[in-house]
């Protein structure tokens, strides 16, 4: 079965299905239901699912987060909606401290079967305390797995993806992807959790990112493909855990690499996955490793601003160029 | 009170000033001029202009998203907010706010605060600086509804309250935090005998009259700087348009709204002094004629502006290098 | 009540066990056996002996830090416990958890945390998955007067009495939170009627004696179970011992210590059993015997007990692979 | 001036001095007063100023933290102290979205002076929400500086440091410094923000490291130089900013490079130091860089558990000759 949607319908179809099929499924978060989603993901949702099912919360991040966790370890299987990423923030006592150590904690007891989504990203000229990228920051924690979804089909797998395991996993969703339309299939199995993805077989140059950035990339191969630079592009999917074979394997095929990240520069994923390369495959590199990442700052309001602040898919093209005069 | 319409005029003035200039920020948001989020104040303003009617130039406020009108009341040019909302140089914050980040530090305006009650703890620390410093200021924080539920509204009012500081919390009951209903929210509607749990002079009061906002704000910023502690104001009011420009309004019933707007702040001051005989008196054309003016100096002025550098972008990450 | 002798028995003997269990915690601590913070809750026994006297097995129980009396309490097996503080893999944490961290999955004993206020949000979460199941179970959640201030209890209070959870918030009052008296932390310092402010039902008990305790928490349970909401039991205890092993204590005198020491929980129960002359009935010293049994066999069992190989050490950070 | 004093003593000196110097300082945090501070850091602070520069908050991490920020943008110079890195998260929303978002996004209007400290790191047994260490993960956010003394010069320097600096500065203690004895003197101007330090100089590899790693890494270096392997030892001091001059120059000079620290491993401070290597000094590498991490588990209480779970000596050793065979 096959079908063209919206990457927010992906989403909300995903969220009905798993509703549908389970009923320790319920989705929980600040204007999820009578408003019908910040984005509209949630839309006609309360309609069909009831208040019980479909939860507005009061703003009280931390709160219904945590509560999100022990619904979880009593026996439920919550979607706790985190409107924008800058407001998990409030509630990062309850990820770390409880959701992602419960487990280990326990000695094995009481595992956390928890999904938490959010929006995240910039671009929208929301300013700086409604764009942040901190997905990649969250990969830093142990104990909770962390999905970007960059496709249509991404967007319906993952939910369900992270639904099915018993662990709590964060699902990141940037809002500028909601109107996107892709193929949906639902026949198929899900790519497993922790798999990257190739988008773009090349041989010159790997661009290893992830969200929407993984468009940016794509975009700057075409520019490089049309200049004779044959550029191999991957999705990688889950950052955490990170599909090392997949990056390894480019690595060994190609030798040179560019990260793309929407996070701020320092102690981005970008710099994990160039720390892993050098681990794992420091002689495969022909060339130092580049990434392509937000500016440090806090994002400003002013499109010229913004936009110079994010990766771009000339920025991209510029890395790549550079990379191939070092080596 | 009744005998001041000098006082009166202004405060319609500056309600007109607030309800117009919003309406041309519609206008201006459908051309793309402005652009983010764009949260409009329309039918709140007897609140902030009441409030900062009580307030002196050394005190200090705070606002959140929704804080055109408390800006401009405060004495925020429109032409800086406007600039800003174009995202200009010129603009109060360098263009880099927007709608939800507006500031300004001459006229002790602390922001334009898009996280719900993340500016509450701010205002706290503020006011425990003037007592530490024995500086006779207030400090005025504006939130909505939705802000009670956060944990950070509850840190903070206790630190008020148990430090006794001079801090006035001003919350704009809506009936809403977006789509969200009170009833929805919070176990406890009456928000201002929540807030007297914490043992704070607590208030609620018709946000839609602005004479008796401006009499409650009044007595309360008095108390304040007695040094009485601080005190908890809950002005009932609405807001008539969308949350923001992103909302189908399917919470609530044009019924509601439509209600509501009986009770216009605009109209209701204006009923205030046909009944007394000052509305004449006020000369509303004339304001209409003054504030359209100023709107469209404001206007121009944005247009005019010019783009900060892009290689300004980190420039104020940290502060710039002082000579030692 | 009064005739209820079995009943008192088990109180008194359930008393003991958490007081000498704890003085022998001390001592292994003295010899290193244990380690990490260790809180003691010496003197409030009565608290969670009375509360968990009106659960039943398949409710929930969360506690803090001080947890070692709940988990006898709820009968975590005293083995368990001794081996979890002595870092070894039969405790009930594996040894991963130690003092601060004990679980057990079999009692339906949900830690164990130590962040302060941190367990009540997961408290909130349980009961809200029992009432969406229809499961008629109550979920407890214990906590100290210091946990009141944060925004964690403050949106936890507000979701369980929005919603009308089956959760009893039972607040031990020992007027300390480490080093800083209520009074330097809450502006209202009568924490039931600053609960009652949520709009759910709020008492205040002594919490020194196990009988005020137990029927308090009864009558609440009783009302939770049949679907009036949440209730805040605020219980007036004190501990006798320092906060931790590392405490000057510094911030309180010896007197009031020595004062509260007059309404030690196991003193108050036995005056109150030898007024209605059941005291001999009880056999305080039979009871010490089997308690020393306990212990004695608690240490043994954690001395012989073994140590998670370093290979396990990243088990369980995800749950293990299930075949599908 | 020239005295042996304790870590302990040493913060309590500059706190001290500052609280003389300036009247606008003051010390906030839980227990600070009337408890005599968590690990007796403020002990006698409140006798000699008062309960009105010596402030006992409520338990309210975001309230007080917040609090400071707006007395700091209100004139006063304000040390907030959160007891331990794990409840800072309660707290991040303020340090995040406020704090270090302030001076940039009013357009240069509002400074933040403001001082947290805290304490950081494992090893005392105390379990999963008590023993990170996430100092390197704060590094990550542009607007604040992280500042990690390891001797007891520094912890002093650093608290005047950060008091004169005009914007949020972060300070992370690790407790078990603080009964470690010391030279201190106070007549020589301090190292500044942003610089790192050689403690050891040596020629064949670099160990960089912070903090408490700082003494593992020249415990290695002992062991190490009985082998012939002479270790050049570098204090990062800070870890934003970084101090990447210092960090290349031992590049071009040893060629090989390890990087200890106490944080999880997936995205460490310790990663963002090989990217920045990779970005900066890749030719001069001699072989792949090394990584001594903290095992990406949430800390057991067991002391075998936990101390394996962190950096020691003997690792930092290991991982040093195997990167002597790699190249
Ligand atoms: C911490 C946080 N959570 C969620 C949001 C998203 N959000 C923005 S405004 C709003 C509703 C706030 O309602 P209220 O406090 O009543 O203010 P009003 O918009 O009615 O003026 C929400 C949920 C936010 N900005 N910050
Ligand atoms: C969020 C958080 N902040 C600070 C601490 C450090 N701390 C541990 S116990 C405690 C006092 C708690 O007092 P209270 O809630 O009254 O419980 P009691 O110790 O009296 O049982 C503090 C400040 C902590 N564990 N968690
Ligand atoms: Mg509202
Ligand atoms: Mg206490």
């Amino acid at each position: 079965m096959s079908q063209t949607i919206t990457y927010r319908e992906a989403v909300r179809e995903a969220i009905r299905k798993a509703m549908h099929d389970d009923e320790r499924v319920f989705l929980m978060g600040e204007d999820v239901g009578h408003y019908g989603g910040c984005f509209a993901v949630s839309m006609g949702l309360l309609d069909e699912f009831g208040p019980e099912r479909i939860l507005d919360t009061p703003l009280s991040e931390s709160g219904f987060t945590g509560a999100g966790i022990g619904a979880a370890m009593n026996g439920m299987r919550p979607i706790v909606e985190i409107m924008t990423v800058n407001f998990s923030l409030l509630a990062l006592d309850q990820i770390m401290n409880n959701a992602a150590s419960m487990l280990h904690m326990s000695g094995g007891q009481f595992n956390v079967p928890l999904v938490i989504r959010m929006a995240t990203g910039g671009g929208k000229q929301l300013g700086a305390q409604h764009s942040h990228s901190l997905e990649g920051w969250f990969a830093h924690i142990p104990g909770i797995k962390i999905l970007t979804p960059a496709t249509v089909q991404d967007a319906y797998d993952m939910v369900l993806l992270a639904l099915a395991d018993p662990d709590p996993v964060l699902v990141f969703e940037n809002p500028l992807l909601y109107n996107a339309k892709g193929e949906l299939d639902t026949a198929t199995a899900p790519l497993p959790i922790g798999r990257g993805k190739t988008m773009r077989e090349g041989r010159d140059v790997t661009i290893l990112s992830y969200g929407i950035s993984v468009f940016k990339a794509l975009e700057a191969a075409e520019t490089l493909s049309r200049e004779g630079i044959d550029a191999e592009v991957i999705d990688l999917r889950s950052l955490r855990p990170l599909d090392d074979a997949a990056i390894m394997e480019s690595v060994r095929k190609t030798h040179r690499i560019l990260i793309v990240d929407e996070g701020w520069k320092s102690g981005s994923i970008s710099a994990e996955i160039m720390a892993r390369i050098n681990e794992q495959a420091f002689f495969e590199l022909d060339a130092p490793m580049g990434r392509v990442c937000s500016a440090e700052v806090p994002f400003p309001y002013a499109r010229h601003l913004e936009q110079s602040a994010m990766p771009q898919p000339e920025k991209i093209v510029a890395s790549v160029h550079q990379m191939m005069e070092e080596s | 009170m009744a005998s001041d319409w000098a006082q009166e005029r202004e405060w319609y003035r500056q309600m007109v000033l607030i309800r117009r200039f919003e309406e041309k920020c519609v206008e201006l948001y459908s051309y793309e001029k402005i652009r983010g989020f764009l949260h409009l104040y329309i039918g709140q303003e007897a609140v902030a202009v009441g409030v900062m009617n009580a307030l002196a130039a050394e005190d200090g406020v705070l606002a959140s998203y929704r804080e055109h009108g408390h800006a401009l009341a405060r004495g925020v040019s429109a032409k800086s907010i406007m600039a800003e909302m174009y995202g200009k140089l010129e603009g109060c914050s360098r263009g880099r706010g927007g709608s939800m980040h507006l500031f300004d530090a001459s006229s002790r305006f602390y922001g334009g605060s898009a996280i719900v009650a993340g500016g509450l703890p701010l205002a706290v620390g503020m006011a425990l600086a003037d007592k530490m410093m024995k500086r006779n200021r207030v400090t005025v924080a504006f939130f909505g509804d939705g802000a009670v539920a956060e944990g950070e509204f509850h840190e903070s009012l206790n630190l008020a309250a148990l430090w006794q500081l001079p801090i006035l919390f001003v919350c704009e009951n809506n009936l809403y935090a977006m789509g969200t209903a009170l009833r929805y929210t919070e176990s406890e509607t009456n928000l201002a005998s929540k807030a007297a749990a914490y043992r704070l002079s607590a208030h609620q009061v018709d946000g839609m009259d602005i004479i008796g906002v401006a009499k409650a704000a009044t007595e309360a910023v008095a108390a304040i700087r007695a040094g009485n502690g601080p005190v908890f104001l809950e002005c009932l009011t609405y807001r008539f348009r969308a949350h923001s420009m992103f909302d189908a309004e399917l919470y609530r019933e044009k019924s509601e709204v439509e209600t509501w707007k009986h009770k216009d702040p605009l109209l209701v001051l204006q009923k205030r002094l046909e009944e007394s005989g000052q509305w004449e008196k006020i000369g509303a054309d004339g304001i209409e004629k003054e504030v359209a003016a100023i709107i469209a100096e404001a206007v121009e002025f944005a247009e005019n502006g010019t783009l900060e550098p892009l290689e300004d972008l980190e420039k104020f990450v940290y502060s710039p290098e002082v000579s030692a």
